[in-house]
């Protein structure tokens, strides 16, 4: 076979080329014709389908995630925004944090350990890529019904392999979210995010400047695995008929990953790199074209020089090879030795593949022959966009109308023990301690708080005891049932558990889980949920920091609920502050601060009791969220409240009994005058949290609370080993315990 | 003058610079060794941190028992240099088989990560000193391969020598035989345990707690006596 | 009794980070002219009843669905023999 | 170049886990008639040069003193000859 060369393509403009097997529309193979003037090579139809597929090129999603930057709240705290390989925040000191949540869906239902394991990993080199050291990790997991037998294949094989790849690389695992729902059998989602820390001076950019610059690639050599897997399958429907679509999977190596990031840093540190990408999806493809379109002029690669794990492999293969651990630096000549050494140190294969040329085209050679020359912002930058058509589906008026107010609640004291004993053994809220256990929360010894807690947080300065914590949530039910509030009431939810634990929320990732764009109903719920999140994000002086989509979540008709996943940060200047969750000290007395209405649609009793989804979600009020969470950072600072839990998945009930085990602290309460015992304990109204408070500081917290106009009901006090519903029911912690404790084990171990 | 307590790095570990906190926090002299090197740059300790040398590949241990370092630990371990290898750390030693016995998956299978009860059962050992004989510490606990094993005569020896150095309270979390959390060889400067002491020396971080501070106390304790 | 062996291997173009760390600590140790290394794993089935066609082809569904998963691994399924050269 | 390949076993009188929770998950998925499952490793060595006596001593003292730990394994080394049945 003739090497398919820039000369050959020009001369041979009528070949017939596989852009549909690609992945490529009609169209967008005319534009790529239109660009080039000629048809592309072979090597360059693979660089161009898969910048181009859904996955790299977010061509459905983009008119829509504008709005993050267009309703960007003013804000000193965003040192780099939306665009970068994950954006970054100073939170004081001289620090700065990095954090990105990330999807690594489809591969996961393919092969559970592998594939989350790998989506740990990309999330991670996102984080090198700033420059930082990762310090962190959390998984938002949703999965198909908790006893569905395939269930029990992804589930465990997905915490396995997050554990697998995350404890090996030393980050500790600090938070995340175990839902089960059935919308997920086909389509588990496994998100993943990391938090990185470095100091302002260290930021690093994926950009290849400075003519006569050499690009090095560093890590693993690249084989044959994956070529083509994710980017252009994660860009269609799951679809059982056609199992040779199904994404390629690729083994993570997480060893060579650890030394990525300490040959990396301290190639950092040596101020060496000019540039720097990470190789995700699209391989080489997107290393190379993201790193010239970014700098100031070309590149030149001599793809011979990429070290092969397979040396058969293509050049249209090496170019979209999507191999793990592997990293792309840009280095000025004299500084490529040392970088070398050090990668030779940490036994790092590191090879020049290319170097940073004068001129503004990205031009890649095979035996000496051009394959490749193009303009990379083209195939970066330009590719196309899509505004697909979208529709509020005609369902929609038909959910909202079946509220939860129909359903029957309980009607004493024992029924409600019953249901309280129902939801806590429930898969959604019952302890995953058996998932958590499997993940280290110590390593780099800085954890300050891991789940379960309202948000993990991790100490970054010993001497100052500066800290920042993340939390992340999300809510299908809800964002079913109303996507742009769902969105909003995600980042409510993700916004409190940061205050809860008395960190500063500073800013915001995401990870848009949906259906198939090609349907107008999924398009409509993810432009919603879109202009939710950037609207709330506005409102609560959160900007978006950055984060992923991920579509074509669905088999056949049946889409997912459409799942945004928010993750928030937040800085607190001395975690010595924080506050736990735990009820720890008999005596105090308990607060609910917040306003509880009757909403119960859309709520974990209505799942649990009735297996009802239908009505309109808990009201949102972003103000009330804002003063709710400066009152919590507040009286964590002045030592007024001693733990703090926020109320939302199977509300005021669920947080006492968690907070309760945790510490191992009953609680007796007694239902305000007036209030409905089942409202009360049931009800999911946002803006609320329970506060346990010393008696010393009865008075002057709540004189803070009514002086800023938050709410403040005093609901019991920390006491005894049972959960004490006075004039309802009873619950001996030890029951509590088991219903809560034993779930989850008892389907997966 | 301090005593300066060396901190192997060998690729793949993860808790050297936690373990170099520790040292420091008891007030020693934390001295980076790096597994390359054959130089043990003149340490009066020596630790052998947790993580996951080279991956865990092979068996946890196996790859990193050959590098240039453990050369000169090894020597130097049989002539009375104190030695704790803390879970990885453990690993490489019986693989060296400065340790007797050896490490296998834990019998659920799982990675498990978990506040862990010990009791002290050897308060003499060059690691232990500051605690007292039967002492119950609290201690993190984070494996993969955390299941001691031993022949028959071995356990007998161990037991009857007074080596076994730690065991597991309350639960025995991977199945251990005679819930075995720690050894230490019969002259007590070498000893290894499979709970991390490193990661419970301050009161807000990990865990909570300072249980394991005892460990680079008694060291120092020890090498100060010297 | 009979026993069936399962080996199952990662498949040739799927990265195999265990042989690899094994294949680059071997010169380290003094042993030279291993090219490659791969790693896998080995099952021993003890079989009640006869190892018939039957037998072998509920095995061989086994290491399919279950022992491994090939999307990354193959297999082999035989009935144990005592091998040629032992150690 | 030939194919060495290396099989290594927890001793008989070491507990087996994983070999355990395979033997229990098999009647679940429908496969009766297996009274035990071990589960090990299998190393496939690639060796340049002929596999003589020499190569293989050299082979077995690399699986004595590293592919194995002999206080909890045994391990087989045999030349790769196309095996019987296969799948
Ligand atoms: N849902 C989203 N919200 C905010 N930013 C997003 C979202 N999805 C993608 N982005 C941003 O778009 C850019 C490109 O994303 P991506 O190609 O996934 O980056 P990478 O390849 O580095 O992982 C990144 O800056 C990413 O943060
Ligand atoms: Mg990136």
């Amino acid at each position: 076979m003739t090497l398919d060369t820039v000369k050959h393509a020009a001369e041979t403009p009528d070949t017939d080329q596989p852009w549909a097997e690609l992945g490529l529309k009609q169209e967008e193979y005319e534009r790529v014709r239109e660009i080039l003037g000629r048809r592309p090579t072979g090597a360059e139809l693979a660089m161009y389908s898969v910048m181009w597929s859904e996955h790299c090129s977010y061509k459905s999603s983009k008119v829509h995630l504008r709005q993050f930057g267009e309703k960007a709240p003013e804000t000193d705290a965003l040192l780099v925004g939306i665009g970068e390989n994950a954006g970054v925040v100073d939170v004081g000191n001289g620090f700065a944090v990095t954090f990105k949540v990330e999807s690594h869906n489809h591969p996961s239902y393919v092969e559970p350990y592998q594939g989350a394991a790998t989506g740990v990993g990309g999330i991670v080199r996102d984080i090198i890529a700033m420059g930082a050291r990762p310090v962190a990790v959390v998984d938002p997991l949703r999965m198909g019904a908790a006893d569905h037998p395939d269930t029990k294949r992804v589930l465990p094989g997905v915490v396995a392999g997050i554990g697998g790849y995350g404890n090996c690389l030393g980050l500790p695992n600090i938070g995340g979210e175990v839902v089960f729902d059935a919308c997920y059998q086909g389509n588990p989602l496994v998100n993943a995010g990391a938090i990185g820390v470095m100091r302002h001076e260290d930021i690093h950019l994926a950009k290849a400047s400075g003519a006569g610059n050499k690009v090095i690639m560093y890590g693993a050599r690249t084989g044959g695995d994956g070529i083509g897997g994710a980017s252009i399958l994660a860009s269609e429907t799951f679809d059982d008929s056609k199992p040779s679509k199904r994404p390629a999977v690729q083994v993570g190596d997480p060893f060579q990953e650890k030394l990525l990031i300490e040959c990396t840093l301290e190639a950092f540190a040596e101020k060496l790199v000019v540039g720097i990408q990470d190789l995700g999806a699209a391989g080489i493809s997107c290393a190379t074209s993201e790193l010239a379109s970014n700098g100031s002029g070309g590149m030149r690669v001599e793809l011979d020089d990429v070290p092969l794990r397979d040396s058969t492999l293509s050049p249209e293969e090496i170019l979209m090879s999507e191999s793990q651990e592997r990293m792309c630096a840009v280095v000025e000549p004299a500084k490529v030795d040392r970088f070398l050494e050090i990668c030779e140190k940490w036994d790092v294969t590191a090879t020049v593949i290319g170097e940073v040329t004068d001129g503004d085209r990205l031009e890649i050679y095979w035996h000496g022959e051009k394959i490749v020359d193009v303009d990379p912002r083209t195939v970066a930058h330009e590719g196309p966009v899509y505004e697909r058509p979208y529709a509020r589906p005609e369902w929609q008026d038909a959910l909202q109308g079946d509220d939860a107010a129909k359903l029957a609640r309980p009607a004493n004291g024992d029924e409600l023990r019953e249901q309280v004993l129902k939801l806590v053994a429930h898969p959604n809220q019952a302890s995953k301690s058996w998932i958590t256990s499997q993940y280290d929360h110590f390593v780099q010894g800085n954890t300050v708080l891991a789940s379960p807690e309202d948000s993990g947080m991790i100490r970054i300065d010993e001497e100052s005891g500066l800290g920042v914590a993340i939390a992340t949530d999300g809510n299908g039910r809800f964002a079913k049932l109303d996507p742009y509030h769902g969105a909003q009431l995600a980042l409510a939810e993700s916004y409190r558990n940061v205050a809860a634990t008395g960190a500063k929320p500073l800013a915001v990732s995401d990870c848009l889980n949906f259906g198939s764009p090609e349907d107008p109903a999924v398009m409509w719920q993810f432009a919603e949920a879109i202009r939710g999140l950037a609207d709330g994000c506005q409102q609560l002086g959160t900007p978006v920091t950055g984060g992923n989509v991920s579509l074509y979540n669905q088999t056949g008709e049946a889409a997912i609920h459409p799942t945004p996943v928010v993750a928030v940060l937040g800085v607190i200047d001395d975690v010595a502050r924080r506050t736990p969750v735990a009820f720890a000290e008999e005596g105090q007395l308990l607060y609910v601060l917040g306003d509880t209405r009757d909403e119960l649609s859309g709520s974990a009793w209505a799942q649990v009791i009735h297996d009802h989804l239908g009505g309109l979600p808990p009201k949102v009020d972003l103000e009330r969220e804002r003063l709710l969470a400066e009152i919590l950072i507040s009286a964590s600072r002045d030592g007024m409240i001693d733990a703090a839990h926020d109320l939302s998945d199977g509300g005021l009930v669920q947080a006492l009994v968690e907070s309760c085990l945790k510490g191992g602290k009953g609680a007796r309460v007694v239902i305000p005058e007036g209030q409905d015992p089942f409202v009360t304990l049931f009800s999911e109204s946002a803006g609320r949290a329970v506060v346990s408070v010393p008696r010393s500081e009865e008075l002057r917290f709540t004189d803070m609370c009514g002086a800023r106009g938050l709410p403040a009901t005093r609901i019991g006090v920390v006491d005894g080993d049972t959960l004490d519903v006075q004039g309802q029911f009873s619950i001996a912690l030890s029951d509590l315990r088991r219903a809560h404790e034993d779930t989850i084990p008892g389907i997966f171990a | 003058m301090s005593a300066r307590v060396g901190v192997i790095t060998f690729p793949g570990t993860l808790d050297d610079r936690d373990t170099q906190r520790a040292v420091r926090l008891a007030g020693a002299e934390a001295v980076p060794l790096w597994h390359k090197d054959k130089d043990l740059k003149q340490v009066d300790a020596v630790v052998l941190p947790g993580g996951f040398s080279y991956g865990d590949y092979l068996r946890a241990g196996a790859i990193s028992r050959f590098s240039p370092i453990m050369e000169t630990v090894i020597e130097q371990a049989k002539a009375g240099l104190p030695v704790l290898g803390i879970c990885n750390g453990f690993q490489v030693l019986t693989e060296t088989h400065l340790l007797p016995g050896a490490m296998l998956q834990n019998n659920h299978l799982q990675f498990i990560c978990r506040e862990q009860k010990l009791r002290v059962e050897n308060a003499d050992t060059a690691w232990t000193v500051d605690y007292e004989q039967g002492q119950e510490i609290h201690v993190p606990l984070k494996n993969m391969d955390g299941r001691y094993v031993a022949d028959e005569r071995t356990l007998a020896e161990l037991e009857a020598e007074g080596r076994v150095a730690f065991r597991y309270l309350d639960v025995n979390p991977n199945g251990s035989l005679n819930d075995i959390a720690g050894i230490t060889n019969a002259a007590g400067n070498v000893v290894g345990l499979m709970p991390h002491p490193e990661h419970a020396v301050e009161p807000l971080i990990g865990a909570g707690g300072t249980d394991g501070l005892g460990f680079f106390t008694s060291i120092l304790k020890k090498l100060v006596n010297a | 009794m009979a026993r069936v062996v399962v080996d199952v291997m990662l498949k040739p173009e799927i990265l195999d980070p265990q042989g690899q760390a094994v294949q680059r600590a071997l010169p380290r140790l003094g042993f030279e002219g291993i090219s490659d290394v791969r790693q896998g794993k080995r099952f021993e089935l003890e079989v009640e009843g006869p190892v018939d066609d039957a037998a072998l082809a509920r095995i061989r569904e086994m290491a399919e669905t279950f022992l491994a998963n090939t999307v990354i691994e193959d297999f082999v399924v035989r009935v144990d023999e005592p091998a040629g050269a032992t150690s």
